[in-house]
C-alpha cells in the first residue's frame, strides 16, 4: 500500500489546474437546459477541446491525452473544485465512448469520435420507454430489416439533452419475437446510433422540476437509419448498452471531484452560518466525511481496475452511495439556508438546482431499488424472488 | 376529551375540501403557478382567479374572526382541519396568513381590530405577518395589512408603508415577497401577543403539512396501483410497500401532535410554544419523508413539470422551512427541555 | 376536540400515585428471568391484587376496578413513572384476558381469572413453532381428538416466560387437512389453555442474548387437554389469537407509560453528560419528542376505541413506532454513557439490559418486516406479491 | 501507488485467518467466554487456551515489533489485514492492545523498549494502553505491561504497580478491566508520542470493525439463503435483501477510509488524527449497521444466547464504543474541520 504521490501525477494536475483557473468562466454559464446555456456549454467544450482537456482519458488521435484513470480523477478533481460548467458532452464522452472503444469500427470511431469530443456533436441517450423504466429489458421500439439498413418505430423518453442534442444513441428490438414468451427479453435488441434531424424523428422536450426541458421524449416514425449506424452486432444491444451502464454505475458517471467540491462548499456555508443548527451541521460533516470515503473507494477502485481485476455488479454500490451522498450534501445545505434557500434568484439558488438535480440521482441510471436488488443477488448471491 | 376535532369543524373542512376539489384541482393550481408575472401588478400573482371570494363566502377568510364581526368564530382546534385541506389541495391562497392575523387582531381586540376585522370576514382584506422591519413574507405578495412583530410589539402597517418586492421562489403559489416597512410607518395593535401569533401559525402550517404529507401519500399509492414493471404493478414490491407504510407511520404519528397543539395554543397553556415547535417539526419531518417517497415511487414521471406532484413536493419544502425551519423548531424545544 | 382534565380522573392518578409511592420497591427486584425474580416479580403482582390494582381494567368480580381507557393510560404512566417492577403477568392479563373476555365460558372465566389477576398462575404463550415464525399460519404442532378431549404433539419456541411459567396459551392445528395445498391455512386450529405441568410436557429454557431464559422451547409428546381447556369453538383459534394479536400490537402491549419514563429518565442522562456528544443529545430529544408522540398517537386510539370505532390493521403501525422508538431511546442513552454504559455491574446497567431488550422489539409480535406488509396491503390496499 | 494492503500482508493474514478459524472459532469463543470466573486468579479470563503462543510463533505477538528484536517489523498498513482477521473472528485475545503498545515503544526506543518487545515478540509479555490514572482499559486483565498516557507523557508500569479490577462487561472476551495506577508508579517512556499510539489504537480497531461487519454480514447472508418462511428463503424477499445490500454498501465503503488511516498514521501524515477518526467513525457506524441488521435478519435465533452471532454483536458494541466512541470521533474531525 504505497500512497505516495509522484512527480508526474503532481506535473499532470499542475497543468489542469493551471489552465482551469486561467479559462474557466468567472461568470456560472446560463443552464444547460435553455437554448442560450446549451450554445454556452457547446462552446466551453470547444475550447476544452482546443486546449486537450476534453477527453483526457482518450487515445492522441481523437483529441485525448491518453492518461490512466488516477489522473483522470486528478482532472475531474481540479475541474470541480475550479467551478468548471457541467459537461453538455457527457452522455457522449462518458457512457457512449466507452461502448464505442469497445465495439465500434474503425470507420465509425474515425466519424463520430472527434465531433463528439468537441461538442459538434452533442449526444442524447435512448434507454427508456415509457412501458420500460426499471425494467429496461422490456422495451418495445423495435427496429424492421429493409434494404441497406433498418426502419425504427416507436418511442424513447426520459431522454437527457434529448431536446438540444443533435444525435442518439438507443436500443431497439431488432428481433420481435424475443418478446415472446419463454424467450429471453434480452436477446434480440440492437444497439444505434442516429441522428435527431433525421426523417421521421419528432422530439417532445419535457419540463423536468425545475421547469427546463433537461429530457426528452423521442418518437420514431419510419426513420430510416443505415448499416453503418449499428454499433456492435445486430442482436447484440444488451450486453454493449450493458458495457455502457456499467461504466454509467462505475466510473465515470460521478467523478468523486464532483461530490468533494460540493462537499467543501458546504462547509464553507457552514462557517458563514453560525446560527445554524446542531443537527445541521453535524449532517453536513456527515456528508463531507462521506465525500471524502466516495473518493477513497473510487480511488481504490481505479487501482483494482488499473491491476487488471475486473469491476462487477460491486458498481451498484458505487451508484446507491453517491446518489445519497449528494442528495444529503443538498439537504444540509438547504436546511442550513433556510427559507432563503428556496430563492430561485439568489447567489445561494445553485444549492437548490443542485437539490432538484440531486433528486434525480437515486432515479436514474437504475433506480436506487434496483440497484439493491443487484447486489443482494450477483454480489451476495441471494435467491431471486 | 378528544384529541380528534369536533364534528362540526370536521363537516365543515369536509366543505372546504369539496369546494377545492372543484375550483382548486390540479389543472387550476398549475394555471395560478403559470399566472406569475403574466398580470399587471403582480398582486394576485400564483392565486386561483375567483377563489378567495367563494372561500370567504364559505366563511374561511374568517374562520377565526369573532361571529359579532362577521366571522365564523372559530379557534384554532376548530380551524385546524381547515389548514390541513388547504394543505391537502397545496391552496396557493392566504388562508394562513390572513387568519393567523385575524387571530391575533382578535386577540388583541381594538380599534385595528374593529377596522380590520370585518373587511377580511368580508374577503375584502388579506393579512400577512412579518417577523421585521425587511422580511420574507410568505403571502406578502397578497397582503394589504402586514402585522409586524419586534420587540416593541406589534405594528399594523398598511400596504402603502412598506416596500413589497416578489420574491420568486421555488413555489409560485406562496405569494412570498421580500418586506420592507418604511421607518415608523404602521400603528401599535395594543395588547397583541406576537408570540403566540407565531405558535399560531406554526401550528397552522404544521396542519398544512399534514395534509400535504396526506395528499402525496395517497398520489403515491395510487401511482404504485397502476404502474407496472417487471410484469406487476410496483406496488407489489416489499421496496415500495415498506417506504409507503413507513410514510404511513410518519404521518399518522404526527396528526396527534398536531392537534394537540392546537388546543394548547388556543387555551394558552404552559407547554404552548414547546407543542407549537413539536407539531411543526413532526409534521415538517413527516411531509419531508413523504415528499421523498413520493418521488421515488413515481420515479422518472415525478421528476417532470407535466406531472401534478411537483407542485406539493415544492409547497412541502417551502412550508417545512418557512416559519422556523425544522431544525430550527426542535432547537427550540431542546432548549425549553435542556435549558441553555 | 376537549383535552381538558375532569376531577375524577385526576383523583384516580391521585390514588394510583400515592399508593405505588408507598409500595414500589426501593431496590429493583432481580431479574424476572431468574427462579428468583420470578418469585419476587410473583409476589408484587400478589401486592398489587390485593391493592385492587392488578388488573385495573378488568370487572371487579376478578379483581379488577372496571377502569376504561384513559384511567388505564393514566395508570401506566404513573406505573412506569415511579420506576415499578416489569409485569411478569403480562402474557395473561393483557394478551390472553381481551381473548378471555370474548369467547371464553362463564365457567373459564370463573377458574382463570383470578389466579391469573394474582400471579398463582402465571401464563406463558405459545405462538411461534421452529418453522412458523413470522409466517405463524404455517403452525404444524397437532392436537388430535380423543374422548373427552385432545392429545397435543409437537414442538412450540420463543415462549416468554415459558421457562417459568405455570398455564400456556396456544394455537394447535385440530384439522391437518387444512395444511393441505389449496386448503386455507388459517383454518382448522384450535385455542388450547394447558398447565405446563401436564404429563408429555417438556420446557426447554432458552437463554436470550443477557444469557438469562426468557423464554423456552416447549415440547408435547402426548399431552392430554380436556374439553373445557379449549379458548372458543374448535377450529376457530385463528381468529381468537387474532384478537389477541391485535391487542397485542395495539394498545396493551406496550403502554406510553413505559416509553414515556424511559424518556424522562433519558433526559436526566444528558443533563448529567455535559460531555455529551451533539448528535447524541440532539437523538436523545428526538426519542423524548416521540415519546411524547407515541403518548399522544395511543391516547387518540383509545379516544377513538371509546367512541366506538373498530381498531384495525393501524396497529401494525402502533408496533413499528413504538419498537423503534424503544431502540432508539436505549442507543441514545449508551451513547452517551460511553464504554462505562456496556458495564454489566453499574447502576446504569439497566441501559444496557433496556437496549438488549429493545432489540427483540422489531422482531416479536410479528417482525416489523410483516408489520409494514400488513399496513401496506390491509391499510394502504396495494396488491400482494 | 495502492489503497489495498500489500500481498505480503495479505497473505500473511491469511495464514491467520485460517489459524483462527481452526482454533478460535464459534464453539472455542464461546468456551472462552464461559470460563471467565472459572479460573483461580482471573488473570486470562476469556481467552482461548493456549492460542496466544500458537499466534507467538506464528509472529502476530510481534506483528509491529522490529525484526531485530524477534519481531515481525510491520508498520501499521502492513498489520492492518491482522487486526481484521481478529475482528472477523471476535477474538478474545491482546492482539491490539499488544500491538499498540508494541509500536510505542518502538517509535521511542530506549531501555524500556529493548527489555519488553522481544517478551512481547516471545509472546511472554502482553501490554496494555491505559488513558489516566485510573481508567477502563481493554486487555487490562490480560497485561503485564501498562503504558500510561497522561499530560506529562507516557509511562510504562509493571502490573505489580496497578490494581486490576476486572470490569464485567457485555464482551467477557475483552479482557475489560478498571485499572488504577499506585502514585509516582513506573518509569518515563522517553520520547514517546501517546497521541500517535492512540490513534494508531483506533485505526486498528476500527480494522476490527471491519471484520467484524463483514462476519456479521456473511452470517446473516448465509442464514437468509436457507431460513424459510411462507415458503421460499426469506433472502428472496426485497425487504431483506435491501437490507443486506445496505449494510454491504456501508462495509465496502467503509474498507477504504480505515486504509487511508493506516497509511497516514504510519508516515504520521498531517492528517493523521483525522484520518484516524474518519476510519473508527466509518467503522463503528458500518459494524453498528451489520449488527442490527445481523439480528434483524436472524429474527428470534439470533437473539438467542445459544445462536453464536451474539457474540459478533456484542464484540461490535465494545469495539465502537471503546477508544472513543463514534460520536465522539466525529466531533473530533467536526472540531478539525470547522474550528471550536
Amino acid at each position: 500500500m504505497d500512497l505516495t504521490v509522484d512527480a508526474a501525477r503532481e506535473q499532470w494536475r499542475a497543468e489542469v489546474r493551471e489552465w482551469l483557473a486561467a479559462n474557466v468562466p468567472a461568470e456560472p454559464l446560463p443552464s444547460l437546459d435553455t437554448a442560450d446555456g446549451f450554445a454556452a456549454h457547446r462552446d466551453w467544450e470547444r475550447r476544452m477541446y482546443d486546449a486537450g482537456f476534453a477527453v483526457v482519458t482518450w487515445p492522441e488521435r481523437f483529441g485525448g491525452r491518453a492518461v490512466d484513470l488516477l489522473d483522470w480523477l486528478a482532472f475531474e478533481e481540479e475541474y470541480w473544485a475550479a467551478g468548471a460548467p457541467v459537461r453538455v458532452s457527457q452522455n457522449g464522452i462518458f457512457l457512449l465512448a466507452p461502448a464505442m472503444f469497445e465495439v465500434a469500427t474503425e470507420a465509425q470511431l474515425e466519424r463520430f469520435m472527434v465531433p463528439m469530443a468537441r461538442a459538434d456533436e452533442v449526444w442524447a441517450q435512448g434507454w427508456s420507454e415509457p412501458g420500460a423504466g426499471s425494467d429496461l429489458a422490456a422495451l418495445r421500439s423495435r427496429a424492421d430489416r429493409v434494404d441497406g439498413g433498418w426502419r425504427l418505430n416507436g418511442q424513447k423518453t426520459w431522454s437527457t439533452r434529448g431536446t438540444f442534442a443533435d444525435w442518439m444513441f438507443g436500443l431497439f428490438r431488432s428481433d420481435p419475437r424475443s418478446l415472446e414468451a419463454g424467450s429471453s427479453r434480452h436477446r434480440g435488441l440492437t444497439y444505434f446510433l442516429l441522428p435527431l434531424d433525421a426523417d421521421g424523428v419528432t422530439v417532445r422536450p419535457i419540463r423536468q422540476l425545475d421547469g427546463e426541458p433537461g429530457f426528452a421524449e423521442v418518437f420514431f416514425d419510419d426513420v430510416f437509419v443505415p448499416d453503418d449506424q449499428v454499433l456492435g452486432e445486430v442482436g447484440k444491444g444488451w450486453s454493449v448498452a450493458m458495457s455502457t451502464t456499467t461504466s454509467e454505475r462505475g466510473l465515470t458517471l460521478r467523478s468523486p471531484g464532483r461530490f468533494m467540491a460540493s462537499a467543501e462548499r458546504l462547509l464553507d456555508l457552514v462557517r458563514r452560518t453560525p446560527q445554524a443548527s446542531g443537527r445541521a451541521v453535524d449532517d453536513a460533516v456527515d456528508a463531507w466525511l462521506d465525500a471524502d470515503a466516495y473518493r477513497l473507494y473510487v480511488l481504490d477502485t481505479a487501482l483494482r481496475a488499473m491491476a487488471g481485476e475486473q469491476i462487477g455488479a460491486e458498481s451498484s454500490a458505487n451508484k446507491l452511495f453517491w446518489s445519497d451522498l449528494d442528495v444529503r450534501i443538498h439537504d444540509a445545505a438547504l436546511r442550513l439556508l433556510g427559507p432563503a434557500g428556496l430563492l430561485t434568484e439568489t447567489a445561494d439558488a445553485r444549492w437548490l438546482d443542485g437539490y432538484l438535480f440531486s433528486l434525480a440521482g437515486p432515479i436514474y441510471a437504475g433506480t436506487n431499488e434496483i440497484q439493491r436488488n443487484v447486489l443482494a443477488e450477483r454480489v451476495l448471491g441471494l435467491p431471486r424472488a | 376529551m378528544r384529541l380528534q376535532p369536533d364534528e362540526d369543524a370536521l363537516e365543515f373542512a369536509a366543505a372546504v375540501r369539496d369546494l377545492l376539489s372543484q375550483t382548486c384541482d390540479a389543472q387550476a393550481l398549475r394555471a395560478a403557478w403559470d399566472s406569475v408575472g403574466q398580470g399587471a401588478s403582480g398582486r394576485d400573482d400564483g392565486r386561483v382567479p375567483g377563489l378567495w371570494k367563494r372561500l370567504a363566502d364559505m366563511g374561511v377568510a374568517g374562520l377565526v374572526v369573532p361571529e359579532e364581526l362577521g366571522g365564523a368564530g372559530l379557534d384554532l382546534t376548530g380551524a385546524l382541519p381547515v389548514f390541513v385541506e388547504a394543505g391537502r389541495a397545496a391552496l396557493p391562497e392566504p388562508v394562513v396568513g390572513t387568519s393567523v392575523g385575524a387571530a391575533l387582531l382578535t386577540q388583541a381586540g381594538g380599534a385595528v381590530a374593529h377596522e380590520w376585522l370585518p373587511r377580511v370576514a368580508a374577503g375584502e382584506a388579506v393579512l400577512a405577518l412579518a417577523d421585521g422591519h425587511d422580511a420574507l413574507v410568505v403571502g406578502g405578495q397578497w397582503a394589504d395589512l402586514f402585522l409586524l412583530g419586534d420587540n416593541d410589539g406589534v405594528r399594523a402597517v398598511a400596504r402603502d408603508d412598506v416596500d413589497v418586492d416578489s420574491a420568486p421562489s421555488i413555489d409560485p403559489g406562496l405569494g412570498l415577497a421580500r418586506v420592507r416597512v418604511h421607518a415608523g410607518a404602521g400603528a401599535p395593535v395594543d395588547n397583541a401577543d406576537g408570540r403566540r401569533a407565531f405558535d399560531w401559525a406554526c401550528v397552522a402550517v404544521a396542519g398544512e403539512l399534514v395534509g400535504l404529507a396526506r395528499a402525496m401519500l395517497d398520489r403515491a399509492v395510487g401511482y404504485a396501483k397502476v404502474r407496472e414493471q417487471f410484469g406487476k404493478p410496483i406496488g407489489s414490491f416489499q421496496a415500495v410497500k415498506h417506504q409507503l407504510a413507513d410514510v404511513f407511520v410518519a404521518t399518522s404519528f404526527a396528526a396527534p401532535v398536531v392537534n394537540r397543539a392546537a388546543w394548547s395554543v388556543a387555551h394558552d397553556l404552559p407547554t404552548r410554544s414547546r407543542d407549537a415547535s413539536h407539531a411543526k417539526y413532526a409534521a415538517g419531518r413527516a411531509a419531508a419523508q413523504a415528499a421523498r417517497t413520493a418521488l421515488q415511487v413515481h420515479a422518472g414521471i415525478g421528476y417532470t413539470y407535466e406531472n401534478d406532484l411537483h407542485m406539493w413536493l415544492k409547497r412541502t419544502w417551502s412550508l417545512a422551512s418557512q416559519w422556523g425551519t425544522t431544525d430550527w423548531h426542535k432547537d427550540r424545544i431542546a432548549r425549553e427541555l435542556l435549558g441553555g
